[in-house]
């Protein structure tokens, strides 16, 4: 088990060094220079060709991705004498705008985008699932109906369309909510949950929606099962039916897409973020984009990627966990 | 074919074939609909907005009168009708090219790796991981960012396309394990058949029915997934409309416009919705067991 | 045909293994670790003549479709020979040998191409042989007691019966001289079991075929098979002319399942003897040393623990791995 | 006394098949009742109309249990009957058991449904049953998920898990139709055994004449939905008065007795 | 322009939090990167300069007086020696007295090759500065810069300079003590000799500045302090910035806008009496213009430029930017705010709306009848895609059909900096460093300036007669005189049409009903002089 624990770690970073080297790769295409850009609106060749060596990109593109991939896993030292500046593990550079090291910046705004994850997944898979359950077992009823055309209307919705209408509508108009804004929930708990109600709902709509169609298809197999026959055999009472053997198994699957979507999530809120202009990972990356600051959209990308890839490995585990026919002959 | 004709005895099914069928009309026929108003979809009308008021369209609800059914854009006071249904050419073009290009690309590798498997399998299968563990929106944008001087349109087909084909070919790939070790597989293999007529004539047919739902569940993703690029910056070039050009122009006026953020907004939110109502019942038609209606 | 005579042609077999041995690498759980090998197939030889159909009983997972696949080509022997119409078959995608050996299988559904016709799935083996088809799609139908009109169906249109007799079409299309039919009336209702066997047998007296007849149930077996080969897990344990091993069978195993065989007659079933096994098959990741059937034994020593018995000849025409074969009856 | 009485049991499917057409059937307590059919005779579906468990299809006619009318009866008391006074097991245990619980806990769910009884105390009852229906190791084995038993073992399983309340009918939906010949000599033998220690009734559905010879007292034989042959085992295997009947036995390939050279068919089904 | 509602009843009061809310980002805080408008803004409020604007609405906001010195400067050796003597008792954070090694040390940090972005004076200007590589790889230091006593310090330059006075209110000329110097990360602490000390700041998000104690108000004439604590929200959705305004409500009360209120809201805030009142309108020293590249195809000819300068619709390009409000037509180079502007309009049409027909004449007159097709470079923003559409509107009423290439907003300055990658036509503009042509003229229209990389001559005009003219001003000792002249040489560019100028900016920013003193500085393109903000009790 360690040891298939060990080989999934291996894979998992060599995906992430490949990813690191597409990304790396992408940005030398990228014609912003960001030595021209830190230049500023004065500029002359010379300068622009000192601030090239400062920020190392006189280097070969290999050198360079060999001293960012050393940073990651042993920190590494800009600039040399007096100013060096020491960037510890797991050093991710410098933002070319900003000067702040990328790992802070990352773990700056990860609280956001963990606060806008977490809210929007519990409020989605509440809702999601109570509703798949529900219209599985009135298969056909209008509740049925009503709850999947409900699902369908989310998942075809826009996010940033959900997300403007439903802050003209909370915001604008009726001045229930006030504009999103950062809260730190240690601070202010109510006014935390305040300003992420806007992203939490517009999240949970589209996956609510995704979610209530998976659980019912699922329930629905679920409930075909021979195994639930067994149980209505046996004279179970149907509550007990329902959660213990349809809705069990049925889960199995949302675990795996729960998964992927959270990890998914993490990294890339961007729209979200962006719309409501909270300053979290996708927020960053969409600046960071902007602006063509290469540390920072490396830096977003293997942290969003890696967590991609450690959900799936957390899925794999939580199955194994959970199915007792994968965990066996461990 | 009987698979439409299946289409058609469902009520919602029909509903959503016919928005999509109108949509398509109106897509073709955008210039008639511009002789129709009287409207150019890049024609600025500046006296249909008021300069004052830092260009807000004139008269009520974002500007809609007897010239301009649907309202003026704000500032420029160009005609929405003409460039909804101008927009809806370049979005749906983008979005159907792109899912061909996924379809095509996901069938294909999908195909060998589940029917070669083996290294062949390892590989796309790794290929596949690799892609979908990508952040995809944001090295779209990188990517589109990256080719500065190219035609956006073919760029947006491009990244859509290649970002999109691993879950066409993960779902082939499955299908196409399960055939490959099917019965029916084997007897042909016993027959003598070769490795390509094995391919092409016993798994792949087989595979159009998984590969027509994905290609309907794909279609609205890019219409949509196009739309969020151009939202962040990276659609088409102006001053070629595409609704999602639109919506990301008129985000900024939702407060002061709201008529010119819904229009095209519930023009996408239609045809998103048209085709996966639309991929639903192909699935259904195309799987009798499934009881999902 | 006497004992005999059978002997004299021994040289001519039409298919013959040499310790066919098939092993399968087992994966297992989460961390896909290879638990083992299971060897579905431990050394199997076997014999089929011209005309003659070899019946193979023996409970599920005992290796029978695997020694089908093996044959067939559709599965690599890990060690062992097959040799067919006096060719060894070590190229297995040989068109020309495929030709004349051909499976029908336990699905009658699965093994049909839902996409296909019935027109284009007879016309198959044609076209990935090469050849033009010598005979209209019709008279192939008609061969099998189809209609004519059901060459334009697809599969999902007929009954399993009907379905099967597609199944034994195909195979015949290509004028076969050996058929190995595996299972191919598990998944049929008794009626319909009995028309198809009934088929089969009118193929073999029309075209002169040979089958090698796979089943489970004994019944079945008998009604078609001129010999039988018992196989327990992955071996053959016992081969004998048809009458034979249903009248003086030798293997305590062969005992075992001929007495467990449920008779269709109140009276003789509730008083005959019966000997009930203990316990089940053997998992074949992890076979029991000796003889594989001694756990369940009724007559185990100590000897077959320690020793594997292998075939030999107790009789004319009748083989036996067992130390302590029963001589009697 | 019977114990089950159905008389004129039709079960018509919202698709509009009618799969049962009419059937009668009578059980007495401690008998044992063959109902032998062809596939898709409706055999099936006269179980689950029994115990109520049938769904989008309705059911019309009488089943009549120890006195008490089940087709009127509320779902709450139905509920209560099933598992406790009428046990059922179906044909494939694999999938008839939830693998993502140990064996034990399904059974001792099946006794806590019906008693006051602790996790303990329920387990301790699901290793008894399991050591009664000759699992080996019992204390250990109740532990181990579905996926881990062999075939036969998982019928065990079931039949435990039908027994541990003692009821009063057994439905057998082919319980040995999955199984191998010597695996199913155990599970008959099992059967065999209960009947005489418990006098459970048992209906035993089945499509192979010779199981039902072994085990029933009476015996129904169904074909599209009816009752085309009842009788004693003896009056139906010796003397059948339906050429149904008569072609269902003949047709089956025996292993003793004389081999004819063509077997007989059944026209009806050509 | 009104003057804000920092009259009437308005009664600065000291203490509270004020908010301001901004959309993009403060790009340095460090003193020797500033060089953006908001960053200078911002950075009145943490550090002091030699010199400074004048707290003071409309054109006297364009006056420099002393700060960290007791005056502009003595200038001898022809301007080009000029000296400044600190005021006594300024203090940093920690106390301790703000002296001239100081300055010197922060003017010459922005010689390293690590600190980039500054303005580019002091390389340009200090004797030896080209061969200087900043204080980390020369500890040495610039000998052009002395420090002869705590108090006194001396810049020796390379060439005459007379406004080198106004040079020093930069913010590279703050001081910086050498042991609190962190290299690039100083940009994130930068120590404070102001009335606000940095509590905390996060880029891009937010900045939390809270009262120096150490700060004295008797040493400082232009800053106000009032405020206990001033909280920076960063990289807001300038559509959130507007509607919070509007709202006013809570914390936003008390928040003003750090940019002006976008085209959308315009409309809402006009039509509304009360929200009028609390938008203040600044005037600018900023001018937005058509550059129009004169090296290439047939825009080297003079007439098709002038036809170009003729049919661009300026109301239409002002209306993308929120109409009447965003400012005032532009018709010269050097606008009304700036010394030296010269009223007229070379290339007229009705309400700036174009002269089609003319265009059309022009280039039929340069053989061009036909109809051209050019190429304009625009940001990939919302407001770089509705002026390029509007240009090409405009110009497709002549008969030019424009193409507009949208790059993306971070590699837009490379790449219309760079001659080879630049198109046609560029959307442009220019803010000079301090209220006068020396900081625009020779730096946009110098065809000596043209380098590879970085150019901000775009339209790559160049024209030995104004290269000539343009050293003679240079070298002139009389400020006024030389803004004069900067004036008629504005007008001779004027005639070869390089640019076409469309607007002259204005600032409208909105301001929460609790804030007073609230006013457009010239200097900071029209928007709010921080310095002076106060809330009401
Ligand atoms: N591809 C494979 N990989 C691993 N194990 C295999 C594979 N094919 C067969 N086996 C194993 O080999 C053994 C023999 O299988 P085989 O299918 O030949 O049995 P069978 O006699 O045909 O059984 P049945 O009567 O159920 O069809 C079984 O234990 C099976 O699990
Ligand atoms: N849920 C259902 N919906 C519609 N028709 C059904 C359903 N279940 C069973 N039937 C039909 O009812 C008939 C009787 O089915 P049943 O399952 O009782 O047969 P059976 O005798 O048990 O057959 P087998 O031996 O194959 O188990 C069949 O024709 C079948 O198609
Ligand atoms: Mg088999
Ligand atoms: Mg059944
Ligand atoms: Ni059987």
């Amino acid at each position: 088990m360690i040891l298939y624990l060990l080989r999934r770690l291996a894979v998992t970073a060599a995906i992430l060094v490949v990813i690191c080297a597409i990304t790396f790769s992408i940005f030398y295409l990228m014609p912003a220079d960001p030595a021209q850009g830190a230049c500023g609106k004065a500029c002359s060749p010379e300068r622009i060709a000192e601030i090239r060596t400062t920020l190392g990109l006189d280097r070969s593109p290999v050198a360079q991705f060999g001293d960012y991939l050393g940073g990651i896993v042993t920190g590494r030292t800009y600039g040399t004498g007096e100013r060096a500046v020491q960037c510890p593990f797991p050093c991710l550079g410098f933002s070319f705008q900003t000067s702040q090291p990328v790992w802070h910046l990352l773990t700056d705004r990860l609280p956001v985008s963990i606060s806008i994850a977490l809210g929007a997944a519990v409020l989605w898979l509440t809702v999601g699932v109570a509703a798949g359950v529900v219209s599985a077992l009135r298969r056909g009823s209008l509740w049925d109906r009503a709850a999947m055309t409900a699902a369908l209307g989310g998942i075809s919705l826009p996010i940033y369309f959900t997300a403007l209408v439903l802050q003209y509508l909370l915001v604008v108009q009726l001045g229930v909510l006030p504009y999103p804004r950062v809260v730190p929930f240690t601070q202010d708990p109510a006014g935390w949950a305040e300003s992420m109600v806007m992203p939490w709902i517009t999240l949970a709509m589209l996956y609510a929606g995704v979610y209530a169609r998976i659980t019912r298809g699922e329930m629905l197999d679920s409930l075909g099962q021979n195994y639930v026959r067994t149980a209505r055999a046996k004279g179970l009472p149907e509550r007990t039916v329902v959660r213990r053997h349809a809705l069990r198994p049925a889960l199995m699957p949302i675990v795996t897409i729960f998964g992927m979507d959270l990890g998914a999530l993490l990294g890339g809120a961007l729209i979200t973020e962006s719309v409501f202009g909270l300053p979290g990972v996708g927020k960053l990356a969409a600046d960071a984009i902007a602006g063509a600051d290469q540390p920072v959209i490396l830096g977003v990308t293997l942290f969003a990627a890696a967590f991609v890839v450690l959900a799936n490995l957390a899925v794999d585990l939580v199955y194994a966990v959970l199915d007792p026919r994968v965990r066996a002959v461990g | 074919m009987t698979v439409l004709r299946r289409l058609s005895t469902q009520r919602s099914a029909a509903l959503a074939l016919a928005v999509v069928a109108l949509l398509v009309l109106a897509a073709i026929a955008a210039p008639v609909v511009g002789w129709l108003t009287g409207n150019s979809p890049t024609e600025f009308h500046g006296e249909a907005v008021d300069p004052a008021l830092g260009g807000l369209p004139r008269g009520a609800a974002g500007g809609i009168s007897a010239e301009h059914w649907l309202g003026v854009e704000p500032v420029n006071g160009r005609d929405v009708l003409t460039r909804v249904v101008y927009g809806a050419r370049v979005s749906l073009l983008i979005a159907v090219f792109a899912t061909a290009l996924s379809v095509l690309l996901g069938t294909t590798l999908g195909l060998l790796a589940g029917f070669l498997g083996g290294w062949v399998d390892t590989l796309i299968g790794r290929l596949m991981d690799l892609l979908m563990s990508f952040p995809g929106l944001i090295f779209m944008i990188a990517l589109i960012s990256a080719a500065p001087g190219a035609d956006r349109r073919l760029l947006l087909v491009a990244v859509l396309g290649f970002f999109g084909w691993p879950y066409v070919g993960r779902i082939v790939r499955g299908q196409a394990m399960v055939l490959a070790r099917g019965e029916f597989v084997a007897a042909a293999r016993v027959l003598g058949a070769s490795r390509r007529a094995l391919l092409l004539r016993e798994v792949l047919p087989n595979l159009t029915g998984p590969v027509l739902v994905v290609a309907t569940m794909s279609i609205p993703a890019c219409v949509a997934t196009e739309a969020g690029l151009s939202f962040l910056g990276v659609g088409v070039q102006p001053p070629t409309p595409s609704w999602g050009q639109m919506i990301a122009a008129a985000v900024p006026w939702y407060a002061a416009d709201p008529v010119y953020f819904l229009i095209p907004g519930a023009f996408l939110f239609a045809t998103v919705l048209a085709f996966n109502v639309l991929g639903d019942a192909v699935r259904d038609a195309l799987d009798p067991r499934s009881q999902r209606r | 045909m006497s004992e005999r005579s059978k002997r004299k042609v021994e040289h001519s077999a039409l298919l013959e293994t040499r310790d066919l041995v098939k092993r399968f690498p087992v994966r297992h759980g989460l961390t896909r670790r290879l638990a083992g090998h299971v060897t579905a197939v431990d050394g199997v030889s076997l014999r089929v003549d011209p005309g003659e159909t070899l019946g193979l009983v023996g409970e599920s997972g005992c290796g029978k479709s695997t020694v089908a696949r093996l044959l067939t080509g559709l599965e690599r022997p890990s060690s062992g020979t097959v040799r067919f119409a006096g060719r060894d078959l070590d190229a297995p995608d040989d068109p020309a040998v495929r030709r004349e050996l051909q499976l029908v299988f336990q699905d009658p559904f699965s093994s049909l191409n839902p996409r296909q016709t019935v027109r284009q799935i007879l016309a198959a083996p044609f076209r990935y042989q090469g050849l033009t088809p010598d005979e209209p799609v019709e008279r192939l139908l008609a061969r099998v007691g189809l209609r004519p009109e059901h060459a334009d169906r697809h599969p999902h249109e007929f009954s399993g019966g009907q379905a099967q007799r597609i199944g034994i079409a195909r195979a015949l299309a290509l004028r076969p001289k050996l058929v190995v039919c595996d299972e191919p009336v598990s998944a049929l209702d008794v009626s319909v079991q009995a028309q198809i066997l009934n088929l089969l047998k009118d193929l073999q007296d029309e075209y002169g075929l040979a089958y090698l007849f796979i089943a489970h149930d004994l019944g079945a077996v008998r009604q078609i098979s001129t010999r039988i080969a018992v196989m327990y897990l992955g071996s053959v344990v016992e081969t004998a002319d048809r009458d034979t091993l249903f009248a003086t069978p030798a293997h305590p195993y062969t005992r075992a399942l001929l007495s467990a065989v449920p008779l269709p007659d109140p009276d003789t079933e509730r008083t005959r003897e019966r000997i009930v096994l203990r316990g089940d098959l053997p998992s074949p990741l992890d076979p029991p040393s000796g003889c594989r059937f001694r756990t369940r034994c009724p007559q185990a020593a100590d000897r077959c623990a320690a020793e594997r018995p292998v075939l030999r000849v107790l009789a004319d025409g009748h083989e036996v791995a067992c130390h302590y074969p029963e001589f009697d009856q | 006394m019977s114990l089950l009485t159905v008389r004129d049991l039709t079960v018509d499917f919202r698709s509009g098949v009618r799969a049962v057409d009419g059937l009668d059937l009578d059980l007495s307590a401690g008998q044992v009742l063959g109902v032998v059919g062809e596939s898709g005779s409706g055999k099936s579906v006269t179980s689950l109309a029994v115990l109520g468990l049938l769904q989008g299809a309705t059911v019309r006619g009488e089943i009549r249990f120890d006195g008490r009318e089940l087709t009127t009866l509320d779902q709450r008391s139905l509920r209560r009957l099933r598992g406790d006074r009428i046990a059922m097991v179906f044909q494939d245990p694999l999938s008839c058991l939830n693998p993502y619980y140990s064996v034990a806990f399904q059974i001792a769910e099946a006794y806590r449904a019906h008693h006051r009884a602790g996790r303990r105390e329920a387990h301790k009852v699901a290793v008894r049953m399991l050591e009664r229906v000759g699992i080996p190791e019992p204390e250990r084995r109740a532990r181990a998920y579905p996926h881990e038993f062999s075939g036969g073992m998982r019928q065990r399983v079931m039949i435990a898990m039908a027994l541990c309340l003692e009821p009063d009918l057994l439905i057998a939906d082919e319980p040995t139709t999955a199984l191998d010949v010597t695996v199913q000599a155990q599970i008959l033998d099992l059967l065999r055994e209960l009947r005489a220690e418990a006098g459970t009734a048992i209906m035993l559905i089945t499509h192979d004449m010779g199981v039902v010879a072994g085990l029933a007292d009476q015996v129904v034989v169904m074909h599209q939905g009816r009752a085309v042959e009842r009788g004693t085992v003896r009056e139906v295997f010796h003397r059948p008065q339906q050429p149904y009947t008569r072609g269902l036995l003949a047709c089956v390939p025996r292993i003793d007795g004389p081999l004819p050279h063509r077997l007989p068919t059944l026209e009806a089904t050509a | 322009a009104s003057n804000g509602n920092s009259a009437g009843d308005a009664v600065a009061v000291r203490g509270g939090t004020l908010h301001v809310l901004s959309s993009i980002d403060l790009e340095h805080l460090d003193p020797a990167r500033a060089y953006v408008t908001s960053s200078q803004d911002v950075g009145r409020l943490i550090y002091r300069t030699l010199t400074t604007f004048a707290p003071a609405p409309g054109p006297a906001g364009g006056t420099i007086v002393p700060d960290l010195a007791t005056d502009t400067g003595r200038p001898s050796d022809g301007a080009k020696t000029w000296t400044f003597t600190l005021k006594e008792g300024v203090k940093y954070e920690d106390g301790r007295p703000v002296t001239s090694k100081d300055v010197k040390y922060g003017v010459e940090r922005t010689f390293a090759a690590e600190l980039p972005e500054g303005p580019p004076y002091a390389r340009l200007w200090l004797a030896g500065g080209e061969a200087y590589k900043g204080p980390y790889l020369s500890p040495a230091g610039l000998a052009s810069i002395e420090a002869p006593d705590d108090r006194t310090i001396v810049f020796r330059l390379n060439r005459p300079v007379s406004d080198f006075g106004s040079a020093v209110s930069l913010p590279m000329f703050a001081p910086v003590p050498q042991d609190k110097d962190t290299g690039v990360g100083y940009d994130n602490r930068p120590f404070s000799s102001g009335p606000y000390k940095i509590e905390r700041f996060e880029a891009k998000k937010q900045l939390t500045l809270v009262r120096n104690t150490s700060w004295d108000q008797a040493t400082d004439t232009v800053r106000k302090g009032l405020p206990d604590k001033v909280v920076i929200d960063l990289n807001l959705d300038p559509a959130v910035v507007d509607q919070r305004l509007i709202a006013g409500q809570g914390e936003d009360a008390d928040a003003v806008g750090l940019e002006p209120i976008g085209p959308a809201s315009v409309g809402r805030v006009l039509n509304d009496p009360q929200l009028k009142q609390r938008l203040v309108t600044g005037e600018s020293i900023n001018t937005r213009f058509l550059s129009i590249n004169t090296k290439r195809g047939p825009l080297d000819d003079v007439r098709v430029r002038q036809a170009i300068a003729y049919a661009l619709d300026k109301d239409a390009l002002r209306t993308t930017r929120g109409g009447p409000i965003a400012g005032e037509l532009a018709t010269t180079l050097l606008p009304p705010t700036l010394p030296g502007h010269a009223a007229e309009d070379p290339y007229p049409s009705k309400d700036g709306k174009g002269d089609p027909a003319k265009a059309k004449a022009l280039l039929a007159e340069a053989g061009h009848g036909a109809g051209v097709t050019l190429t304009l470079d625009t940001p990939a923003t919302a407001g770089g895609k509705a002026q390029g559409e509007a240009v090409q509107a405009a110009l497709g009423r002549a008969g030019i059909t424009v193409k507009i290439n949208e790059i993306s907003s971070s590699a837009f300055y490379s790449t219309v900096g760079s001659p080879a990658r630049q198109h046609d036509l560029v959307i442009d503009g220019w803010t000079p460093d301090w209220p006068g042509a020396s900081t625009y003229l020779p730096i946009l229209f110098d065809g000596r300036l043209i380098t590879g990389e970085g150019n901000n001559n775009r339209a790559q005009y160049d024209s030995a007669e104004v290269n000539k003219r343009l050293d003679e001003i240079s070298t002139m000792g009389d400020p006024a005189a030389a803004q004069a002249a900067y004036g008629e040489l504005a007008k001779r560019i004027m005639r070869d049409a390089p640019v076409v100028p469309f607007l002259w900016d204005k600032a409208a920013v909105l301001v929460g009903p609790n804030v007073t003193g609230a006013y457009g500085h010239t200097a900071f393109v029209g928007r709010l002089d921080l310095v002076s903000l106060g809330l009401r009790k």
